[in-house]
């Protein structure tokens, strides 16, 4: 078998990393920490985590980027906010899964093709040009641009659905579609102007 | 020239009531025209100011001013009159405290004008004309005494002897000081030269003060029917006689109206009103702020009420100008 | 030299000499404030004759520093610029005093706490400590000589609370000769201890170190107990406390009562139908009931609530034929109030256990087999319900055990604080659980803390005995099974966060160490006591390190849980504090009052009565041959309310005259 | 009393059973209700990991909209009620987000003062019209129905704004007043998994086993949801999830709920006629369940 | 009459530095104060405490002077309602507190130059807060400076 070194440096810390997260929205608390687990064991999903949200926030308070960004728990979190309400420290962990994910995204740390952020992205873009979402079009684009084959799978359902009707074509949109790009813009903007 | 010892009399910014106050020793005038020489009176006798210019300094035994001060004329004059004299008496509240002129320090300069000049309902003054320190009139220069944003006590001026309280004093207060002045015993210099303790305790009413007071309303003096034997505060009415000095046989209230707290407070208190207003603070009933809050609803107007007199005289001395200016 | 003296620019003519002295505290102060420059700047204040800077002031060379400048210079003023007048104005006073001057012409500044300490501008820090000497020195020039009053102290002690501390305080008094009344609100003393079956790290039988202290509470001549009994009213001051206590009816007349219990069996009840409050409701009582085997007094109890003579007044009342001549029943026994005179209280009211329903994810009360610490110490009791067998509910063994560490403690969704004990209990009932059954026992823990004599010896034990512990806050017990090998069981949710991933243990018993809490009515009790609580709500001792067991309130000492969690050993330790202290104010016979009361110059007076209604202690009154008010020094306790409200000026209050207060006042202000 | 009716995207989607019952519900209640002014997305939980900023300022919008009504928001769907309310802390928690939002509000005519009330319809069925009121409209009483009442997270978590976090009552005691036999349910605001099962299927499969078997243990009749996902993922998949079973002895038949909104229980109670409240769209047929417990079904 | 010296006018340091003057009962506040320092809080250095038994003894009188010799904010410190050391005291001040307010406001003084705290003795936290949300909204208020304007200063009477 291959050994590596799993020792960690100093110079293996991100200090500016560990300093956003304690200075993000949400992240006011995070030094507070006190490394319970609660939040892992409340957590739906932590039976698929490589790093349970505990870990996750101490390496982000300590500064280990690569392990945190990288890591696929932040995608795995539905926001159910379960470790919110249970933390003994009041630390808002799903806020911070949020801002890990935007940050991770930001620095284009996921596989390729991962079909979380693409759906992230196209649902962005469909909310830019219509306002509203059509689910059964957002499925489809994620599922064009990260794994077609499933389309296969769901066919069927999707034929039940349509039947049901509950799979329209029919794209929704809102009439003052020019406002949301206004406004859309005028976020980026003020975000440029404040450095936020 | 007698040997009499030298008295003049002045007048600032006041109503005039305190000169009537020397009339009013009635009788008694004549004896004090015997005992002294009176040198300077405007109000009464023909003498210019150039007259007093001519005395030596301190050559005049006593000087009665009241009034307070508010033009640089006044100023000049107590400055003048202080150097010409031996001792100089602050006569009646105005010079003592400020008096009710002093409640102009809840304005300035600017905002009397206007009122006065324009404003008031019986104003007409279609030309808005305002008066002017120094003009000319076909051909002469006519100069009239500028007027200050605040007005001041004698004391705040001038050093000061001695106080003759009172809005106006007693004849029998002016009597009793003009005899002390006179006997050639004086008391110490800064003396009020009236009893140092407060009026209750010459208020005929006194008997009728319950001993535990809570107030739940207060009441001005046209709200009700005043009794006429009882307390006055026990009625409700805010009266100053606990906060003010005696001497006066507390006449307001024998004419059955509350205290107004003319003659300042005694020796030992600095802020009349800050006095009564903490005496009669601890007295309202109620524990919440809103309870408190509304009986002290029912004092309209606090500085017009517990600083009538002596405002200029206070700690705060007048409104703040560069303050903002508080919501109503 | 750590010391330097600036010679001041002498009397300001009306001979006040003042001397001024700067302390370091070592680092404390000087660390921040330039105290060199303080001390100089001090010199140059009108009246300072002297004024120096020293190391530590309150040391022995600092006072002799000062004794001897006081004669040198001969000052009849002096102004120390040190720590909270609160910590050492006794100290300088004492040391003025032996130099010959009246104490009370010392004016403290308090430049650490308020200064030093909670600023980090230096250049800041030293300026306000100028402006404060400054002020002190220009009050200080008015500070007239005092003295103190001696009042004579009522040598009797109230305890109030029988637990354990309490149990120790009014032993230790009356074995010092102290008449003590000790006060329980239970019908037996005991407290919380009384409920253990072991007590950790020794594993000794609790009842049999507590019950002998307890029989000697009930048997002490200089002991009066009066157990369901509740302080009402306190009134008076240290050395002199009217306390009115309720002595609620127990329909049982004490003195006649032998403890035979004939009247429990021969009541109509067969069995026990009232949740037993001793056993947490895990067993049964009857309306007439003695709380527990040694109870302690030996007297039963009768609850109106549950007695059917209270409720139809029909009952056969066997139990007065039990009774027979003795006629120790008395139902129209009527609550009683009593009012005694004490010099000295010690509060041991103790704490109250955290009600584990509040952390609903924990299922207790849904689910049957979940229980509390408390009440699984009851059923590991040989005089427990189950008689020491630890069953389930449905009476079996329980083959799995787990046990939850920090219920309602370290969360802030409950109580922020560590309770302290729960480590140490749950590691004992652990071990307890094991012994007697063999099953596997889990604990589940954040921090495993154990600060004690031989307790980290202890868990050492637990480890070897194969005891797990999971580092891991449970997130939830529940019965819904993911496995069939979890059907019917509760299963515990859990991150192993030594190992780093999620696990679900299945168990037949959860144990929930729940946290200690302050009493309920421990808010109307500080306030009876005029003492204070901390933001939690614990008792506030007097200062954490110096007067752990003092109060701010002379002559009221705490002790036990009431203060903090706290265990066994820690309680008693205080207890004897207490006591000591006690003692301590008792014997001195006299306590000196300051001399802060206020005065009535008869002459200023003139009798309007305002002051009259604004004395709670009733101390001015009004003289009617005089028409004018007077005020009584013995029950002024010299608050200054009448003095800010005199509206004439005629109140004044020693040490805090007007003028004082205005020379200290325009003293910060006027700039250096 | 009106209320602004914002139905969110899903509403228009897979979740029209839901916006079809609640419409009835709110006939036979005489809740006014009028659809918000060209609403718009609310972001979602999506756009905040991916733009939190951004979505503040979409949510902001509708906040605004509903403001300039002045009325409270109606928001059936969980993600929009969280959103909606979230951004509404937010926006008073942190001055750069308020600036960020209120500039961009005003970059479109529009101004949030932080005036409206974010309200769910479960909250204002029991706070406004409450048990009674309803129990009295009640004509086809839902007798011996049993209903596990599903909550999922995103209504009573993070905020508690009308129920207890933990175990939230107030889909039980609207449902009891409609004459259902509410089962004790612990997975009740346990996560469905959320998009996940879009994006992570299996992810999700095993979240959703849990809430089904869990349900059908307790004996069950149907699931009560208040979610369009959580509804979407619980019906759409139970036969996907029974082949997931993991352990091989706890093998049960496999899963088969009917899985409806609350409302459509509430309107099929209040005797609002069958067509209008999207029974047809179930995938699992709720009628064989009906007809088993003798409840007239048109 | 008592002769009132007038302080100088201010001696600019730099930026304006708020000086507040404190009167804190000496059973809550000032031990709150106390333990402010034992735990090593930080807070703004712009506060002069004068201490107090109760603050009860708070008279007016010590306000107005302490606005008339320059300060920029007066904060008063008691214990809770309820929980006065000498059972009332408090109360009284509460209500001095309310009438006292409504004369500054009628003179021209900003409210929040004036302040009433209820900080138990535990409560050093309550303190450390309001001192320095006082300091900065008397920051914010820019200087009191009540003494007379210099004309007037001139005019007046040296004593």
């Amino acid at each position: 078998m291959e050994l590596k070194w799993t020792i960690k440096f100093e110079a293996d810390r991100d200090r500016e990393f560990a300093r956003w997260i304690s200075h993000t929205v949400g992240g006011e608390r995070i030094r507070h920490c006190l490394q319970c687990g609660l939040c892992s064991a409340s957590c739906p999903l932590s039976l698929y985590m490589d790093y349970t949200p505990r870990r996750l926030m101490h390496l982000s308070r300590e500064g280990f980027k690569e392990e945190v960004l990288s890591s696929a728990s932040i995608w795995l979190c539905t926001a159910c906010y379960a470790c919110m309400v249970e933390c003994p420290k009041k630390i808002n962990i799903t806020h911070l899964m949020y801002a890990l994910k935007e940050r991770a995204i930001l620095e284009g740390f996921y596989p390729k093709r991962f079909p979380i952020p693409v759906m992230a992205r196209q649902f962005c873009r469909m909310v830019r040009s219509s306002g509203r979402i059509t689910e059964s079009w957002l499925i489809l684009q994620v599922f064009l641009r990260s794994a077609i084959w499933r389309l296969l799978g769901m066919s069927n359902l999707g034929w039940r659905l349509f039947r049901a009707g509950r799979m329209t074509m029919k794209r929704e949109k809102i009439q003052r579609q020019h406002e949301i790009v206004t406004l859309l813009d005028s976020v980026a903007e003020t975000r440029k102007e404040l450095a936020l | 020239m007698s040997g009499k010892p030298k008295v003049a009399f002045y007048w600032c910014s006041s109503c005039g009531g305190c000169e009537e106050t020397v009339v009013d020793l009635a009788e008694a005038i004549l004896d004090v025209a015997a005992a002294v020489e009176i040198v300077f009176w405007p109000v009464a006798l023909d003498f210019k100011r150039k007259d007093i210019e001519a005395m030596p300094d301190g050559s005049i035994t006593a000087t009665f001013l009241n009034g307070a001060i508010r033009t640089n004329e006044q100023e000049e004059m107590a400055r003048l009159l202080r150097k010409k004299s031996a001792l100089l008496l602050a006569f009646g509240a105005c010079s003592h405290l400020g008096g009710i002129p002093g409640l102009a320090n809840l304005f300035d300069r600017e905002s009397i004008l206007k009122t006065v000049y324009f404003e008031s309902p019986s104003t007409v003054n279609p030309e808005n004309v305002l008066p002017l320190t120094r003009y000319r009139d076909n051909g002469h220069k006519v100069t009239l005494p500028d007027f200050h944003n605040t007005v001041r006590t004698l004391d705040q001026v001038v050093d000061v002897d001695y106080y003759v309280p009172g809005c106006p004093p007693m004849p029998r207060i002016l009597g009793a000081a003009l005899k002390t002045l006179l006997s050639g015993d004086l008391p110490p210099k800064g003396a009020v030269l009236a009893p140092d303790y407060a009026l209750c305790e010459e208020c005929p009413r006194k008997d009728t003060k319950p001993g535990e007071l809570s107030i739940a309303e207060f009441k001005r003096p046209q709200e009700l029917l005043i009794d006429e034997q009882t307390c006055l505060l026990a009625q409700g009415l805010v009266c100053m006689g606990p906060a003010t000095r005696a001497g006066c046989e507390a006449v307001c209230v024998q004419g059955n109206m509350p205290c107004t707290g003319c003659c300042g407070s005694t020796g030992r208190v600095q802020d009349q009103g800050a006095k009564i207003l903490s005496c009669l603070a601890s007295l309202v009933a109620g524990k919440e702020d809103a309870e408190i809050d509304h009986v002290l609803d029912t004092i309209p107007d606090p500085v017009g009420t517990f600083y009538r007199y002596g405002l200029p005289g206070s700690f705060l001395r007048r409104k703040r100008l560069n303050g903002v200016q508080a919501p109503k | 030299m750590p010391e330097t003296r600036n010679s001041g620019n002498g009397s300001n003519g009306n001979g006040i000499r003042v001397g001024v002295y700067v302390c370091h505290c070592g680092t404390n102060i000087a660390g921040t404030i330039d105290v060199k420059a303080v001390s100089e700047y001090a010199a140059g204040v009108p009246g300072v004759v002297v004024s120096r800077d020293y190391k530590y002031m309150c040391s022995d060379p600092g006072q002799a520093l000062i004794q001897q400048d006081v004669r040198e210079y001969d000052l009849n003023r002096v102004v120390v610029a040190s720590c909270s007048p609160l910590l050492h104005e006794p100290t300088f006073r004492r040391a003025i005093d032996r130099a010959g001057l009246n104490p009370f012409l010392l004016q403290m500044v308090n430049i650490r706490e308020h200064d030093s300490w909670v600023h980090l501008d230096k250049q800041a820090a030293t300026a306000k400590a100028k402006d404060l000497i400054r002020a002190a020195v220009r009050r200080v020039a008015l500070h007239k000589p005092l003295q103190k009053r001696r009042v004579p102290i009522n040598p009797n002690v109230l305890v109030v609370g029988g637990g354990i501390a309490g149990i120790h305080a009014a032993l230790t008094l009356a074995e010092a000769g102290k008449h003590v009344y000790l006060v329980e609100r239970e019908p037996t003393i005991g407290g919380h201890m009384a409920k253990f079956d072991k007590t950790f790290p020794t594993l000794d039988c609790a009842a049999c170190i507590l019950t002998p202290k307890m029989t000697t509470v009930g048997s002490h001549p200089r002991i009066t107990l009066w157990t369901y009994s509740e302080v009402m009213k306190v009134s008076g001051y240290v050395g002199n406390y009217r306390v009115q206590v309720k002595r609620k009816p127990r329909y049982i007349i004490e003195d006649l009562c032998l403890g035979c219990q004939e009247c429990i069996t021969a009541c109509v009840y067969k069995e026990g139908k009232t949740p037993d409050e001793f056993n947490l409701g895990l067993s049964k009582r009857k309306p007439v009931y003695l709380p527990f085997p040694q109870a302690v007094p030996q007297k039963v109890v009768i609850d109106p609530e549950t007695c059917i003579e209270f409720k139809s007044r029909k009952c056969k009342k066997t139990c007065v034929e039990a009774c027979g001549e003795r006629q120790a029943i008395d139902f129209t026994q009527k609550e009683t109030l009593e009012e005694i005179d004490v010099g000295a209280v010690v509060l041991a009211t103790g704490f109250r256990s955290f009600d584990a329903a509040r952390n609903a994810y924990y299922g207790y009360g849904r689910y049957r087999n979940v229980y509390t610490s408390l009440e699984v110490e009851r059923l590991i009791n040989a005089a427990g319900p189950t008689g020491g067998e630890i069953v389930l509910r449905d009476g079996k063994r329980p083959q799995a055990v787990g046990i939850v560490h920090c219920v309602g403690s370290r969360d802030a969704n409950t109580n922020r604080w560590c309770s302290k004990v729960c480590c140490m209990y749950s590691l004992k009932l652990a071990h307890l659980i094991k012994e007697r059954t063999g099953a596997e026992v889990y604990n589940f823990y954040i921090d495993m803390r154990t600060p004690g004599k031989g307790y980290e010896e202890f868990y050492d034990r637990l480890l070897d005995e194969g005891v797990h512990f999971v580092r891991g806050r449970v997130a939830e017990v529940s019965d819904w099974a993911a496995r069939s090998s979890e059907e019917g069981k509760l299963i515990i949710r859990v991150e192993d966060t030594l190992a780093a991933f999620v696990r679900r243990i299945p168990v037949d018993m959860v144990v929930l160490s729940v946290g200690l809490e302050p009493q309920a009515d421990a808010q109307a009790v500080r306030r009876m006591f005029n003492i204070s609580c901390s933001s939690e709500g614990w008792f506030l001792e007097r200062h954490p390190k110096l007067a752990p067991v003092s109060t701010f309130t002379e002559g009221v000492y705490i002790a036990g849980a009431c203060q903090g969690p706290k265990d066994i050993p820690d309680s008693v330790a205080q207890a004897g504090a207490a006591a000591a202290e006690a003692m301590a104010l008792i014997d001195s016979q006299f306590v000196e009052l300051e001399p802060y009361t206020a005065f009535i110059t008869e002459e200023e007076c003139s009798g309007c009565k305002s002051c009259i209604p604004l004395c709670p202690y009733q101390a001015i009154s009004f003289a009617e041959e005089k028409k004018r008010a007077a005020i009584n020094e013995v029950l002024c306790k010299g608050c200054g309310t009448c003095v800010a409200a005199c509206p004439s000026g005629s109140i004044h209050q020693n040490f805090f005259e007007d003028e004082e207060i205005f020379e200290e006042i325009e003293g910060v202000l006027a700039y250096a | 009393m009106k209320y602004a009716y914002y139905p969110g995207c899903s509403l228009r989607g897979t979740g029209r059973a839901y916006e079809e019952s609640l419409l009835a519900v709110f006939r036979s209640l005489e809740i006014e209700a009028q659809e918000l002014d060209d609403w718009n997305c609310c972001g979602a939980t999506t756009y905040l990991s991916v733009d939190e900023l951004t979505s503040y300022a979409l949510a902001a919008r509708n906040l605004a909209l509903a403001e300039r009504e002045r009325m409270d928001i109606i928001a059936p769907c969980a993600a929009c009620y969280l959103v909606l309310n979230k951004t509404q802390r937010y926006i008073r928690d942190y001055p750069d987000i308020k600036t960020v939002v209120s500039r961009a509000l005003t970059a479109i005519g529009l101004e949030y003062r932080d005036r409206v009330r974010v309200r769910h319809p479960l909250d204002v069925f029991l706070n406004d019209i409450g048990v009674k009121a309803i129990a009295a409209k009640v004509v086809k009483p839902l007798k011996g129905l049993k209903v596990a009442p599903y909550y999922g997270c995103q209504i009573v978590r993070p905020y508690a704004t009308f129920d207890d976090q933990r175990n939230p009552t107030t889909m039980d005691r609207l449902l009891e007043a409609c004459g259902a036999t509410v089962i004790p349910y612990t997975l009740k605001t346990r996560c469905c998994g959320g998009s996940q099962k879009g994006t992570l299927p299996e992810v999700g499969l095993d979240l959703i086993r849990y809430l089904i078997t869990e349900a059908q243990k307790n004996g069950a009749d149907v699931i009560a949801t208040v979610c369009p996902l959580c509804q979407f993922n619980l019906e759409c998949f139970q036969k996907e999830a029974s082949g997931q079973l993991r352990d091989a002895q706890f093998r049960r038949d496999p899963l088969s709920i009917p899985v409806l909104y609350f409302t459509q229980l509430m309107a099929l109670a209040l005797g609002a006629p069958g067509v209008t409240i999207g029974m047809e769209r179930s995938l699992v047929p709720i009628e064989p369940v009906l007809a088993a417990k003798e409840i007239a079904y048109a | 009459m008592r002769n009132r010296q007038l302080s100088p006018p201010p001696v600019p340091r730099g930026a304006f530095e708020p000086r507040i003057v404190a009167f804190f009962c000496n059973w809550c506040t000032y031990l709150a104060a106390d333990l402010a320092g034992t735990s090593r809080m930080k807070y703004a250095p712009n506060v002069r405490v004068v201490r107090l038994m109760c603050s009860g003894r708070v008279d007016p009188q010590f306000v107005l002077d302490a606005f008339a010799q320059g300060a920029d904010g007066v904060l008063i410190g008691g214990c809770h309602p309820g929980d006065c050391h000498y059972q009332e005291g408090n109360y009284k001040t509460l209500r001095r507190y309310h009438l006292l307010k409504r004369v500054l406001r009628e003179m021209g003084i900003e409210e929040d130059r004036f302040r009433l705290e209820w900080i138990s003795a535990a409560e050093a936290d309550r303190l450390r807060i309001a001192v320095n949300d006082m300091v900065e909204k008397v920051r914010a208020l820019g200087p009191l400076d009540l003494t007379p304007k210099a004309e007037e200063i001139q005019e007046e009477v040296t004593v």
